[in-house]
């Protein structure tokens, strides 16, 4: 594993290793040489399946942090490869070459990010949605509640009364002011 | 492929001649599983409206509504949960965590209709077939959602702690008052029943979340005395908290919220000196002037929201110390002073000026101060004590408990004896038995009725039985008697007297009133005791309002608004002195409540 | 049977057909079609009677679950994964847990890792055999889809016995489980797994001692040994093409490595060695259930204490648990920031490869006929790849 | 004259009426003996006449054109056709319909008459499910037609006749006389051919609904879907009452012909419940295989 | 909404290329009179006692209808049994929740069935929203867009409820209130304005199929 490591970040400069537990680590890589450094940890560290790739919106940071996950099965060792992208500029290289499954997440984060993934087949085509017009629903800054409640006829007659409210409307309704 | 592939195959019709799978009236032949999560049920009367389901469903299926009948009161929202099973997932989380452990599901599952208005209904209220389900699911056998048992407070142990007046009670660390505060569901159940409506689930949070400076300010929102409060508060709001509706884990009925040790907790941790930087300043002088007679929980409660506003408040206090009954009614074990001191320090900082040693009535006369203020408020409490009001009650070994309290408080040496009596159940007569008990006496409590019936706090009669005192039930006292010289002759035994008391049994003369003692015909005993501490009331003392002043008194009492306002408009009076409940909570709350209508009326002065 | 091994294309080199050249038919198959596993469509072009491109529509259960789960409280998001797998709701159910578990520090009692590990090897079984008649069935065998979806319901009842629900079990609560086994559970467990026994012992035979099953199913939607990593294919489509990869013994969670088993392996992962894989691996579970039933403790608490659920926050950090489902790997990503509410959850489904990416690529050259039968060959459901 | 016609007329509408209600009920057992072997309790015998009524109480409908209309009426004629021309009970005035010389030809020419019918009809649908059931129902049709008409031209030239009556005829004087004992390799064949025929499984791919949700008749709905069932009756019965004639020595009662249509029926619903279907290319391979040889040794045999 | 009309206005068939046009049929839903009252009621039972259900699985109370289906529940002995195809089928069974990509696929296959028609909601979701009421993907409510007969709580309900929302089904077909089609057609504008409020890319004809 220290030699994974060593060579990991002389390589592409990978840094923050965090063993979450066993069998499980996390590491950070700049989006510039993710791609590289997936491919030699796939053809060189035996870390050969990709169980999915995802994004995580940093709305605070002003970024998206992307996560590989790859897992060595020879080891029996799991990696998460995050790296991060500027939020306003939410482009990075695409893997669908590396792994042939790995077009339907960048098009999923496309779609659901709108992290745009050059080269990537399909990436522009609608994933789960169907006529789509709000910004990519997953960023948070988008508020499920209010577009559903703006969208979506509800049935009427629901209303509700917060206990200590309503305790005080019938027990001391003199203190209201 | 071989020829078992061809034959093998019809080996399906064996299926046809064996009896088939299927159910013959699978409506009425499959009721649910014991455990199955169907329809739910409510024992409404059980339910006590908290809302905890409203919170953690996360459909937002579940209103609380208000229900006809069921009126609110302490303890009990009177609202019930509503399922709108246009939005239930069944996934009975609501009884999960319900605290009264009211809701449940049947095992009834069926429920069609062409109509889809009707998918909500109250249960419990609203009849439906599977009210009486005995089946379905319902909390599994020590599981609760909701922790039934609170942060066990660390205390002195008995044996240590009737040695000294050290504070019995050691209060939480930061860990544990979070975990406690964790518990709280913020349903709200507790703000109605506290007199000062204080923002119980405000605080706590703010304990829960480290944020001490917001928690202290909210409590001085509603009540200035946090640290004494925090330790001797009657904590009604303890007995509505729907945690400890229910049962626990353990099928022990639930612990409620420690409140009031939150409340402490968050009093305890921040300095005074640090408290300006949490807590509000007085407003720019208005130019008014308020004087406040006695200093106690009320008088000085009033004195600090006034002070707020701006108003220049004078606070005359007979004794040479603040905070009446909480430093001379409350041993220091239960208050120590410092905490005391620290909350009066805090109303002094603002500017309040009190003037200890000063007596209405003696030094200065009721009239003079209304006239010299803009408004008066009145809260001098209950400083007579009730007298046994047996033969022989002013016999001079039969001594008054606030009088022991108050002479511990100054340090006075109590001349107790050895053994003690103390007659009376209330709060005061277990701190009188435990202060006699730290001075070394062999206490005895005498009460008139059962354990049960004892007005004072549970865990005060604990304690004190703990601490050695020896509880006598239903003792009707008859009569004092000097000791018989011959007896007396003993040398070296301080003089005590006979206590001669009746033993009694409890009769119900008539339906829903409780139970009264009667004597029972020829059961009196006779003990000895060196001291014997009347601790079964006090009554107020209005010596000093003169019939000119105009304020109508009815019962000893002055007549007040419900804001604290007497007959005369400047004039205002509350806590003890008015109030039935007779705690420091309502002290304080009167004391707000005047406070807020005293600006009011001095700001229409103004203008 | 030619099982001939189809050279690796990458979805971005496929050739698109030029519809225009009217040597083409565009046909849907689904969502309102019977041969689709689900609500998901397949886009085909066909030329003649077999496939030349084909492409897979998902969406039409996507409900957000990522999303809502970022507005809901951690405990509040229990009811709501198992959703995502219709199916298998535990699987759902005890990543989640896990993956509060570990964030959060919280040691699950031995009888409660013994319960859960017994509801996912059931539902394990329910979930197989719902399959099996699903698989008979695309091939046109309806009679075992009716036998089996019958056993499946057996397995059911006795969900509905120890949790209350048929459907949605929601029993594998972070901290432990809801309940211990009710009276007599245990016994009637393996009078189940004897009867589910029985008539799998009867598809056995009728299914696959049958020519026109081995006809239809032979060589159907082949994966190479080497397509496996390439896309990503996990459980029983990987085991068929002999990669003992079975995540039970990988990662050893719950009660599994107390267990004595061993992954099942195919040689040659075609649409009929992975059902008669598959058919192993219900015997598989039949046995693992028989020996949980052994070994449960008879005492024991079944739940940790956890903090207040209404405002229960959870530690910072980031964790992927995965398990093995009867799909392959079923995993749930969760991220903490510290709060009262997830800041991300992410859900890997086995299906999302399955389903996708390795479909389109195996479906071409298929005969229509066979659409349906490697679909279900390859064990999707479309709720876990939309979520 | 004119009585004569009118009465055998009235005869045919008779037994076609017979034959309709029949072969309701036949479908209707048969779904209950095969949902027997699903482990179930099935539908009631007298559900198909409840889905006609059905079908036929439907308030709207659509089309797709003439020809889509001709569709059900082609069939529904071939069905009847193809049933009024085969005589139904040997030797009785009431069952003859209008069987005659030559009547064999003519009955297999209405067999297909059918089906090309409702092959224009459903591809008018422009469904794409309709086209290529249309286009599988076909191709196995064409296929199994193979071993069909081998076993037929087998029978024709051991009675050296086209005469359905006279077929029947020759087999009358006990089991030793029929076909199925004289020449059973034509009967194999031809039995294998009525599995095709009937559409039941392994032959079902034309109408199967997990793969293109049931065939030719996708976009057929309300009267136009009560007439195909109504046709799907009376297509079965003919079918199975030539086969009886053909093969089985015909029948010389009613109640012997229900005994042994209903035995020929349940041969289908037999394999039909041990087997998945085959791909229609496979089925196609299959009829032009093994079916078509024993076929030929059924001629070569009826030749010797 | 629009009471007066009971026969739509010609609606445009915008984003249907005119090539395809031709492939749908021009039938507007309209308003359809009953027959007299004995033939009627004859009828009425006889649709009851045949309910043939939309084979399509829309969420996921499709998973309840396998065992219905199947032996243990075996739904044909009362003459309900699944068919592929919406032309044939009478009953269309929304099975939960409903995202806006299978709403067009409901309204859709709900058009193409032959009245008269019927539609049993599953569960909270089509009632009230359910589990997914904040979700940006579901609708709440089915009945804005078609008419619903019958509602079965649950979530998922089961085989049980369903037969049991199944045979009140028939009892509102033979009492003659099963009128779905009618109510359609009826309010024909309402849902169709309802139905695009929501689909927005709504590349279908409104009404020729």
């Amino acid at each position: 594993m220290k030699e994974l490591i060593t060579s990991l970040a002389n390589r592409y400069g990978v840094r923050d290793w965090k063993d979450l537990k066993a069998g499980q680590a996390a590491c950070f890589v700049d989006s510039g040489r993710l791609r590289d450094c997936l491919r030699w940890l796939r053809d060189e560290a035996g870390y050969a399946h990709l169980s999915f790739a995802t994004a995580i919106d940093q709305l605070e940071r002003g970024v998206f942090t992307l996560t590989y996950a790859l897992r060595n099965h020879e080891r029996g060792h799991s990696l998460l490869v995050h790296s991060e992208i500027d939020r306003t500029r939410p482009v990075v290289d695409s893997i669908h070459r590396l792994w042939a499954q790995a077009w339907t997440y960048q098009r999923e984060m496309k779609e659901w990010y709108g992290i745009d993934f050059p080269g990537s087949p399909r990436v522009d085509e609608e994933f789960v949605l169907e006529g789509w017009q709000g910004p990519p629903m997953m960023r948070r800054d988008f508020d499920s509640l209010a577009y559903s409640d703006a969208t979506y006829a509800e049935r009427p007659g629901r209303a509700s009364s917060d206990p200590a409210e309503h305790m005080k409307r019938e027990l001391y309704p003199e203190e209201q002011a | 492929m071989n020829i078992k592939d061809f034959i093998a195959p019809f080996a399906v019709w064996k299926r046809a001649f064996e009896k088939p799978f299927t159910v013959r009236k699978p409506i009425d032949e499959r009721p649910g599983a014991p455990r199955y999560r169907g329809f739910h049920i409510n024992d409404a009367k059980a339910c006590v409206g908290c809302g905890s389901c409203e919170a953690i469903c996360m459909n937002q299926a579940i209103d609380l509504v208000p229900v006809a009948g069921l009126p609110a009161k302490e303890g009990d929202s009177g609202l019930r949960p509503r399922v709108d099973y246009g939005r239930c997932c069944w996934c009975a989380l609501c009884v999960d965590i319900c605290p009264s452990g009211s809701l449940g599901m049947s095992n009834e599952y069926v429920w069609v209709d062409a109509d889809p208005e009707v998918f909500r209904y109250t249960p419990g209220v609203e009849a439906k077939p599977w009210d009486k389900s005995e089946l379905g699911y319902r909390r599994a056998e020590g599981y609760r959602l909701l922790d039934g048992q609170r942060v066990a407070m660390p205390e002195l142990d008995h044996q240590a702690a009737v040695q000294s007046f050290l504070e019995l009670v050691r209060g939480y660390s930061r860990q544990q008052a979070e975990r406690e505060a964790d518990r709280c569901v913020a349903c709200g159940l507790c703000v109605a029943s506290c007199p000062a409506h204080m923002d119980i689930p405000g605080y706590i949070k703010a304990v829960r979340d480290g944020q001490l400076d917001e928690g202290l300010n909210l409590l001085y929102e509603t009540n200035p005395f946090p640290e004494a409060c925090g330790r001797i508060c009657t904590h009604r709001c303890e007995a509505a908290c729907s945690i400890g509706a229910g049962t626990g884990a353990d099928g022990e009925p639930a612990d409620p919220v420690a409140i009031r040790w939150l409340k402490r907790y968050i009093a305890d941790q921040v300095e005074l000196a640090d408290y300006g930087r949490a807590l509000p300043r007085a407003e720019p002088d208005s130019g008014r002037r308020v004087a406040v007679v006695g200093a106690g929980p009320g008088g000085l409660a009033a004195a600090y929201y006034l002070r707020l506003q701006g108003h220049a408040v004078t606070v005359l206090e007979k004794d040479e110390a603040g905070g009446g009954m909480l430093r001379y009614g409350i041993p220091e074990y239960r208050l120590p002073y410092p905490a005391l001191d620290k909350d009066i320090a805090w109303i002094q900082s603002l500017g309040v000026d009190i003037r200890y040693g000063t007596a209405v009535g003696v030094d200065l006369s009721l009239a003079d101060l209304a006239a010299s203020h803009d408004a008066v408020y009145l809260s001098t409490g209950l400083p007579a004590p009730y007298r046994l009001d047996v033969p022989g009650d002013d016999h001079p070994r039969v001594l008054d408990g606030v009088a022991v309290l108050a002479a511990a408080t100054r340090g006075q040496s109590l001349g107790l004896g050895k053994t003690v009596a103390v007659v009376g159940g209330g709060n005061v007569a277990m701190d009188a038995a435990r202060t006699a008990l730290r001075a070394g006496c062999a206490v005895d409590i005498l009460y008139r009725r059962r354990e049960a019936d004892m007005p004072a706090d549970p865990d005060e009669i604990r304690e004190a039985k703990a601490e050695g005192a020896r509880l006598v039930e239903k003792a009707i006292p008859l009569e004092v008697k000097a000791i018989p010289l011959e007896v007396k002759a003993i040398p070296g035994d301080p003089a005590g007297a006979l206590v001669a008391w009746n033993e009694a049994r409890m009769v119900q003369k008539e339906d829903g009133q409780r139970p009264v003692p009667e004597p029972i015909p020829g059961a009196v005993h006779e003990d000895r005791y060196d001291s014997i501490i009347a601790a079964i009331g006090q009554g107020p003392d209005l010596a000093f309002v003169a019939e000119s002043d105009g304020i109508e008194i009815r019962r000893f009492k002055p007549v007040v608004a419900s804001d604290g306002r007497t007959s005369r408009a400047t004039i205002f009076a509350g806590g003890d002195l008015t109030n039935e409940r007779k705690d420091a909570i309502s002290a304080i709350a009167d004391g707000h409540r005047a406070a807020l209508a005293m600006d009011r009326l001095l700001r229409a002065k103004g203008n | 049977m030619s099982r001939a091994k189809a050279p690796y294309i990458a979805p971005a080199e496929r050739a698109a057909p030029d519809l225009d050249s009217g040597k083409y038919l565009v046909m849907w198959q689904g969502p309102n079609h019977p041969g689709i596993t689900g609500n998901m469509s397949l886009r085909l072009v066909i030329e003649g009677d077999s496939v030349v491109d084909c492409e897979t529509h998902v969406g039409y259960l996507h409900r957000g679950f990522e999303k809502l789960m970022e507005r809901r409280l951690w405990m509040q998001n229990f009811p709501l994964v198992c959703r995502i797998a219709v199916p298998e709701p535990d699987f759902n159910e005890y990543c989640y847990a896990a993956a509060l578990e570990e964030l959060a520090g919280i040691e699950v009692p031995d009888k409660a890792v013994w319960l859960r590990t017994l509801s996912l090897e059931m539902i394990r079984l329910a979930s197989f055999l719902m399959w099996i008649g699903g698989q008979a069935g695309a091939f046109g065998h309806g009679t075992i889809a009716q036998w089996s979806v019958t056993m499946r319901d057996y397995v059911l009842d006795l969900f509905e016995e120890l949790t209350g629900g048929r459907i949605y079990h929601m029993y594998i609560i972070p901290g432990g489980v809801r309940g211990d086994v009710p009276a007599g559970f245990l016994r009637r467990v393996l009078e189940t797994m004897d009867t589910v026994r029985k008539n799998l012992d009867d598809i056995e035979l009728v299914m696959f001692h049958n020519v026109v099953y081995k006809m239809r199913a032979q060589g159907l939607g082949y994966i190479p040994p080497d397509w496996v990593d390439q896309y990503g294919i996990t459980g029983p489509n990987a085991r068929a093409a002999g990669l003992p990869r079975d995540l039970r013994k990988d990662l050893g969670y719950l009660a599994y490595p107390r267990l004595s088993f061993e992954p099942i392996v195919g040689t040659v992962s075609d649409a009929f060695e992975r059902s008669r894989l598959r058919l192993l691996e219900m015997y598989q579970s039949i046995d693992l259930i028989r020996q949980i039933v052994d070994m449960l403790p008879a005492r024991g608490a079944f739940r940790a204490k956890l903090p207040n659920p209404l405002h229960w926050k959870i530690p910072a950090g980031e964790t992927y648990v995965a398990a093995e489902c009867t799909r392959g790997e079923y995993g749930f990503y969760v991220v903490s920031d510290g709060g009262d509410k997830p800041r991300r959850v992410a859900v890997r489904g086995p299906s999302y490869t399955h389903g996708v990416a390795l479909m389109e690529r195996l479906a071409r050259g298929v005969n229509i006929a066979d659409v349906a039968g490697l679909m279900v060959s390859l064990h999707t459901y479309p709720p876990e790849i939309e979520r | 004259m004119i009585t004569a016609i009118l009465t055998r007329v009235g005869y045919a509408l008779v037994s076609l009426f017979v034959i309709t209600n029949y072969g309701l009920l036949l479908i209707g057992s048969m779904a209950r003996i095969s949902a027997k072997v699903q482990g179930r309790v099935g539908q009631p015998v007298w559900q198909p006449y409840l889905d006609i009524i059905k079908s036929t109480a439907k308030r709207n409908s659509i089309s797709h054109g003439v020809m889509f209309y001709l569709g059900p009426v082609f069939r529904l004629a071939g069905g009847v056709g193809t049933y009024l021309f085969i005589p139904a009970v040997f030797g009785s005035a009431l069952f003859r319909n209008f069987s005659d010389s030559g009547d064999l030809l003519l009955v297999m020419y209405f067999i297909f008459f059918g089906q090309l019918g409702m092959a224009l009809g459903a591809s008018e649908g422009g469904h794409p499910y309709s086209a290529i059931g249309v286009s599988r129902g076909l191709a196995q049709m064409t296929a199994f037609e193979v071993p069909f008409a081998l076993s037929v031209i087998a029978v024709a030239i051991q009675y050296k006749t086209l005469d359905i009556t006279a077929i029947v005829a020759a087999q009358q004087g006990g089991f030793l006389h029929w076909t199925v004992a004289t020449n059973p390799v034509a009967v194999v064949a031809a039995l294998i051919a009525f599995l095709g025929m009937s559409m039941h499984n392994p032959f079902s791919v034309v109408i199967a609904p997990q793969e293109i949700p049931i065939g030719p008749p996708t976009e057929y709905q309300s009267n136009l879907l009560g007439m195909l069932q109504t046709n799907r009756a009376i297509f079965n019965g003919a079918k199975l009452v030539l086969y009886m004639n053909l093969f089985f020595g015909g029948a010389t009662s009613l109640p012997v012909m229900v005994i042994k249509t209903f035995l020929i029926y349940f041969i289908n619903v037999f394999v039909g419940q041990a087997f998945p279907r085959l791909r229609v290319d496979q089925s196609i391979r299959f009829f032009l295989g093994a079916p078509t040889v024993i076929g030929v040794a059924g001629v070569i045999i009826a030749l010797l | 909404m629009s009471d007066k009309h009971s026969i739509p206005g010609p609606l445009a068939n915008e984003g249907l290329p005119l090539a395809e046009r031709g492939l749908f049929c021009d039938a507007p839903p309209r308003q359809y009179q009953r027959a007299n009252k004995i033939t009627e009621a004859f009828w009425n039972w006889a649709r009851a006692q045949s309910l043939w259900i939309l084979g399509f699985g829309t969420g996921c109370g499709a998973i309840e209808l396998r065992p219905l289906m199947t032996s243990r529940f075996d739904m044909y002995r009362y003459g309900i049994q699944p068919r592929p195809t919406p032309r044939q089928s009478s009953v269309f069974v929304i099975g939960g929740y409903a995202s806006v990509k299978t709403l067009k696929r409901i309204v859709r296959s709900y058009e193409q069935m032959m009245g008269p028609k019927f539609v049993v909601a599953l569960g909270s979701c089509t009632i009230n929203g359910g589990m997914y009421w904040d979700s940006y993907n579901t609708i709440k409510r089915i009945d804005q867009y078609i008419p619903v007969d019958v509602y079965i709580a649950g979530c998922m309900p089961r085989p049980e409820a369903l037969l049991a929302g199944f045979q009140e089904l028939k009892r509102i077909i033979r009492a003659g209130r099963g009128e779905g089609q009618n109510e359609y057609a009826r309010k024909f504008e309402w849902y169709k304005a309802n139905q695009k409020q929501v689909i927005k890319d709504w590349n279908m004809p409104d009404y020729n199929w």
